[in-house]
């Protein structure tokens, strides 16, 4: 399965110093309701990381706003030293050109054939020609493992396999860090391992990952560093042979114990 | 600048008829509008030497078609009253124009007081509404249409009892539908028909009058009025 | 006036349902322009502008297309612009039809997911590329039904604009009425005519409805 | 041209548009019972009935949706005397809003009662219920539930339609704002305020349809 | 659970001499599709048949002739000895009122009340107050462990609670005969129980019980006479313990290791 990618977000080691993303005392509420209540966190190129949590926690709030989905109130966030400026189409894009997203429900286009998803967004918005952008996203799909499915539409597709479009989809536009949202949740047990282990290649290639996920046992192979997130806060953190090993808090401790009933 | 020279410079002059008022406007087969009002106004144009547009009207509508301009002229069975005359000017009268009660044969019908508890097809804004209600007792039942189409579809179908509107209107109408058995009842008024102006075009007003003027003189009203109406267009105030 | 044969009246009517088809098809266009204007500005305008297309929707839904072809015709000629009967019943009709399209359409595109906005947002495309590459041509395919469908409704709108002394249809029928003194047979002539021409324009829609429907299922 | 507007003279005549709002809001509530019952009948009769009773009521629902509101009025009223019905026109212009809706929520009804699960009307049938007793008590009320929305903005766009019954003299708003209009030339603020009163009528009847279509249709 | 019920359908010992159901010959099709190929098959009052079989044997099928909501080509049937007459609405209704019928979904009416969906009948059919009628029904709606939902709309009740409505509902019509077919299908495993323990009362005191079940166990405990059906005919038939215990016919073990699969 893992195959071939050439890989532009893998830099010089020079710049390795400077964290990828960082976020500093970010808030974030949806009217009254204070989800998000004061985040720091430094992201170092390369890094992969699983953040866990409870139903509501804030977890996909917290991705969303990296990729600028959702708007924040306080508090800082810089991608590449760029700062997130929701004000400003124009550097939304660029931000958005070096942050995938990848979610749950997969959200493929479903009028467009599996080719054409890759290729939209490096056509329209990198100004790719289409032989350039088609052979890219067979290169892409070759890498996911679906290589015969270009010409196919969307809901020919098993849902592992939509997962792997998507995937493939998000590489297209060759980002600097990618997150993914409990992107095996909608999945049949039986078609959880085939995405994960796309997702494990591109951790070993050196792709900077931010990961919600309920896979604990993924999360504890593959991840450098593990988020507990907690009432909207990082309420504990650290490589996953510690968190999960020896837990601090309680509520980690109760967090842990109830993924086993 | 003023509605003349307009007129003038545009070369054509438009002219609001009725096409629900045979005689004086009705349509042909070929949905071209015909009648006296008709000729009255190709008459008007002709002796302006432009072009005219027809703008078919109906009588609810043809004052605000004039106080809006949608017609430099209004030549539509017009009668001058002082309310009227408030919101627009009159030329000097150019047809004869009676109003009357129609009703079947077979009902009595003698004074206006005979018209207590009667339907009356109408139509709204035209003189017959506001002359009946001087008249006419006060609990006659007025049915009023938007159209002349309307009342007389109204009164030949049966849905009204009696009928009040042009002579000539209403003699075209049984001539035409000897299935209805209806006549000639009571006299409304003697209310000829004007040249309806906008507001303050005195040069436009002057000109019509002379163009009515003229046409007396040489025959011209007599010989339409001869035609659409049967008689000759009589004593008519100035 | 000479007497109207069934075939001289036929022949009329048939000559001024031209004009309902002439004119039908300036307040589908127009009103499909400007309704696709009013789409835009409600999607990306901001709140007043939502809340102003809001209240434009909610204006024409909510008065008769009779009063608003009254006040085009007499109303904007108060200020002194010249309109015809044709300007005015093509104004009042286009705005009465955008504001129903629009609606119409608005509710097409909220029925696309959520996820097809925050997937295409999230590969850096512009809210224009989003809408043409990804929810229109998603959104039209849902459209097309209840869009042909009111254009039944936009025929026969265009029958008030009887009482503005436009000659269509429905006002040649009455002024044939009159002329012939037979309603009977006029208006049964007009009504079938206006059959004839919507009945299979619904039928269309109805069948669109079926396919896009099963589709979905 | 110097615009100058004058409402206070329109306003004048309340009497007049209070009469013709207090038409219009008849020719509505009429409308809306007598066309809701004739197309709950007719629904009844599309989806259950025999097949002859079905393509009558087919027929009677695409003739109605299919031409204009204004030439249905004119042949009831223009139309029929010539066959020897003859009709006031307030009778003339309530059949035309009672047999206008009553199309219009064949179909609307219709949809509710075809979205029912044939489970419910089995349920109903095994409890003994007669057949008018399983439509009406189980199968319409969910349904009409369902279509309500689809109901009260046909029933508002009736309420407008009203408008044009004004063109056979039933003395309604619209036909109100003409008279004053014809009497004292002020046709653009007469049709202004007619306007305005109709914009409130619908919003008002809307709130009213919302409340009143759990509370008397459908419970809860 | 198994509270008190005033038991109108239990009558005098005479009486159980006759059976309350009898079929003679019967044969349906759909079509050209014959579903039932002759069936015979004496019910007595009080007794309590299981009928299992294969998905598409005619289980269903023979449940719905019986009271009536399929019409069925050749043979008779005789509830009470009165014979179903399709073409008579009367006495359908008639039939109605004897037989009773509970449904794999529950089929409560969504927009009334429970405690209403329990009295709509008894008041409709049987023109019975509503004084009475709902005091009827407070007491079923107890007998079934459900007092307190008199009020409660059928969809803020769980499946189980909602089929034992269902239950109360058909109860309410006092039926000499009760159709159950696979009442618990739809049910979460974790609510099968209260359902199975409510009809377990009732064939406790005596009601007659025709019921198509999946739930083995439950079959060979609570009924008198077991049928297996098998392609549109009796195959075998008899007490439970002898056909679970010794079945004859090779189908019948066929579907009887089947289910231990
Ligand atoms: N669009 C929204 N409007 C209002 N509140 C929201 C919205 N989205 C999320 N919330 C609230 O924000 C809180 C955090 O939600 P979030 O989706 O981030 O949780 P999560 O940790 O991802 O949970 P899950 O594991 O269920 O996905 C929740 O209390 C949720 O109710
Ligand atoms: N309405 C119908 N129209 C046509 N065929 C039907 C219909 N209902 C049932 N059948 C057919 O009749 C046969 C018997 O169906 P039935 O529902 O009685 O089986 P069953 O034993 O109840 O099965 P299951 O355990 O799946 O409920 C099946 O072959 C089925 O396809
Ligand atoms: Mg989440
Ligand atoms: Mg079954």
């Amino acid at each position: 399965m893992a195959a071939v990618l050439d890989q532009p977000q893998t830099e010089p080691a020079s710049t390795f110093a400077a964290p990828i993303v960082r976020i500093t005392a970010l808030r974030k509420s949806y009217g009254t309701n204070e989800v998000l209540k004061g985040i720091d966190l430094d992201v170092k190129r390369g890094e992969v990381i699983a953040i866990i949590g409870k139903s509501g926690s804030g977890k996909s709030t917290l991705l969303r706003c990296i990729n600028g989905l959702e708007v924040f109130q306080e508090g800082s966030l810089t991608v590449d030293s760029k700062p997130l400026l929701h004000e400003s189409a124009m550097a939304m894009r660029e931000l958005r050109q070096r942050v995938g997203m990848i979610f749950q429900s997969f959200n493929l286009f479903p009028h467009l054939t599996v080719g054409k998803n890759v290729m939209l967004a490096p056509t329209l918005v990198k100004k790719r020609g289409s032989m350039e952008a088609a052979s890219q996203a067979r290169k892409l799909l070759d890498r996911v493992g679906l290589a015969e499915k270009f010409d196919a539409m969307p809901d020919q597709l098993s849902g592992g396999q939509q997962q792997r479009v998507a995937i493939a989809r998000a590489l297209a536009m060759e980002p600097a860090v990618l997150l993914c949202d409990e992107i095996t949740s909608a999945l049949d047990p039986e078609l959880v391992g085939e995405v994960l282990r796309v997702v494990e290649s591109l951790a070993d290639e050196g792709m900077t990952l931010l990961m919600v996920t309920h896979e604990m046992s993924f999360a504890r192979k593959v991840s450098d560093r593990v988020i507990f997130m907690h009432q909207g806060r990082v309420h504990e953190m650290g490589p996953p042979a510690e968190l999960f090993g020896n837990p601090q808090t309680a509520e980690l401790k109760q967090f842990l114990s109830s993924l086993h009933d | 600048q003023n509605a003349l020279d307009n007129v003038l410079k545009a070369k054509t002059i438009k002219i609001a008829v009725p096409t629900d008022y045979p005689p004086y406007g009705s349509v042909d087969k070929n949905m071209k509008p015909q009648g006296l009002d008709v000729e009255m106004a190709e008459l008007i144009a002709t002796k302006l030497g432009v072009k005219i547009e027809l703008v078919p009207v109906t009588s609810a509508n043809r004052i605000p078609y004039l106080q809006t301009r949608k017609a430099d002229l209004v030549i539509s069975t017009l009668g001058k009253n002082p309310e009227r005359e408030k919101v627009i000017e009159f030329s000097s009268a150019y047809a004869p124009f009676f109003q009357a009660v129609y009703a079947a044969k077979s009902m009595k019908l003698t004074a206006f007081s005979d018209m207590a508890g009667k339907t009356v097809a109408v139509t709204r804004g035209a003189m017959e509404d506001q002359e009946l209600n001087k008249v006419a007792p006060a609990n006659v039942d007025y049915r009023r249409f938007e159209d002349n189409n309307a009342t007389i579809a109204a009164f030949v179908a049966g849905q009204t009892q009696t009928l009040a509107t042009s002579a000539a209107v209403a003699g075209d109408m049984l001539a035409k539908n000897p299935k209805v058995s209806a006549e000639f009842k009571l006299l409304l008024k003697d209310s000829p028909c004007f040249v309806g102006v906008a507001k303050g075009e005195t040069a436009l007003k002057t000109k019509v009058n002379e163009i009515i003027a003229a046409a007396k003189k040489d025959g011209t009203l007599d010989a339409m009025s001869k035609k659409w109406l049967g008689k000759a267009a009589g004593d008519l105030p100035v | 006036m000479s007497d109207f044969s069934l075939w001289d009246i036929l022949r009329n009517l048939l000559m001024a349902l031209r004009w309902t088809v002439v004119l039908s098809l300036i307040a589908f266009v127009g009103g499909g322009i400007v309704g696709g204007l009013l789409l835009f500005l409600r999607l990306r305008g901001g709140k007043i502008a939502g809340k102003a297309v809001g209240l434009y929707v909610q204006l024409f839904q909510g008065t008769p297309l009779l009063m608003q072809l009254f006040l085009a015709y007499f109303g904007i000629a108060l200020f002194g612009i010249d309109v015809s009967a044709w300007t005015a019943a093509s104004v009042a009709l286009t705005l009465y039809t955008s504001a129903f399209l629009t609606e119409i359409w608005r509710g097409c595109v909220a029925s696309i997911p959520k996820g097809q906005w925050e997937a295409s947002g999230s590969l850096a495309l512009s809210f224009g590329e989003q809408m043409r590459h990804v929810i229109l041509p998603q959104a039209v395919k849902i459209a097309i039904a209840p869009t042909v469908g009111f254009l039944v409704q936009v025929i026969k709108g265009t029958a008030l604009a009887s009482v503005i002394g436009f000659v269509e249809l429905t006002k040649a029928g009455s002024m044939i009425s009159n002329a012939t003194f037979q309603p009977f047979v006029v208006f049964s002539c007009v009504a079938l005519l206006y059959f004839v021409l919507c009945f299979p324009v619904s039928l269309y829609a109805k069948n669109l409805e079926r396919k896009t429907h099963g589709r979905r299922a | 041209m110097n615009i100058e507007f004058d409402f206070g003279a329109v306003l004048a005549e309340w009497p007049l548009l209070l009469r013709g709002v207090a038409w219009t809001i008849g020719l509505t509530a009429i409308g809306t019972v007598l066309g809701m019952i004739v197309g709950t009948l007719c629904a009844w009769a599309r989806s259950g009935g025999p097949a002859w009773l079905r393509a009558i009521v087919g027929t009677y629902v695409e003739l109605i949706r299919n031409t204009p509101f204004i030439v249905q009025l004119f042949f009831i009223f223009f139309g029929l005397p010539a066959a020897g019905v003859k009709l006031s026109p307030e009778v003339a212009s309530v059949i035309a809003m009672v047999m206008n809706l009553g199309a219009y929520s064949t179909e609307i009804i219709r949809a509710g009662i075809e979205a029912t699960p044939k489970g419910q009307i089995e349920a109903a049938v095994s409890l003994a219920l007669s057949k008018s007793q399983v439509f009406l008590r189980v199968v319409l009320p969910p349904a009409l539930k369902k279509v309500w929305p689809s109901m009260v903005s046909q029933i508002i766009i009736v309420m407008l339609g009203s408008a044009v019954c004004g063109q056979i003299s039933t003395e309604e708003l619209s036909y109100a704002a003409n008279l004053i209009q014809s009497r004292n030339f002020r046709a653009f603020e007469a049709f202004i305020i007619a306007t305005l009163i109709y914009l409130a009528l619908s919003v008002a009847l809307r709130r009213l349809l919302n409340w009143a279509g759990p509370k008397f249709f459908f419970g809860r």
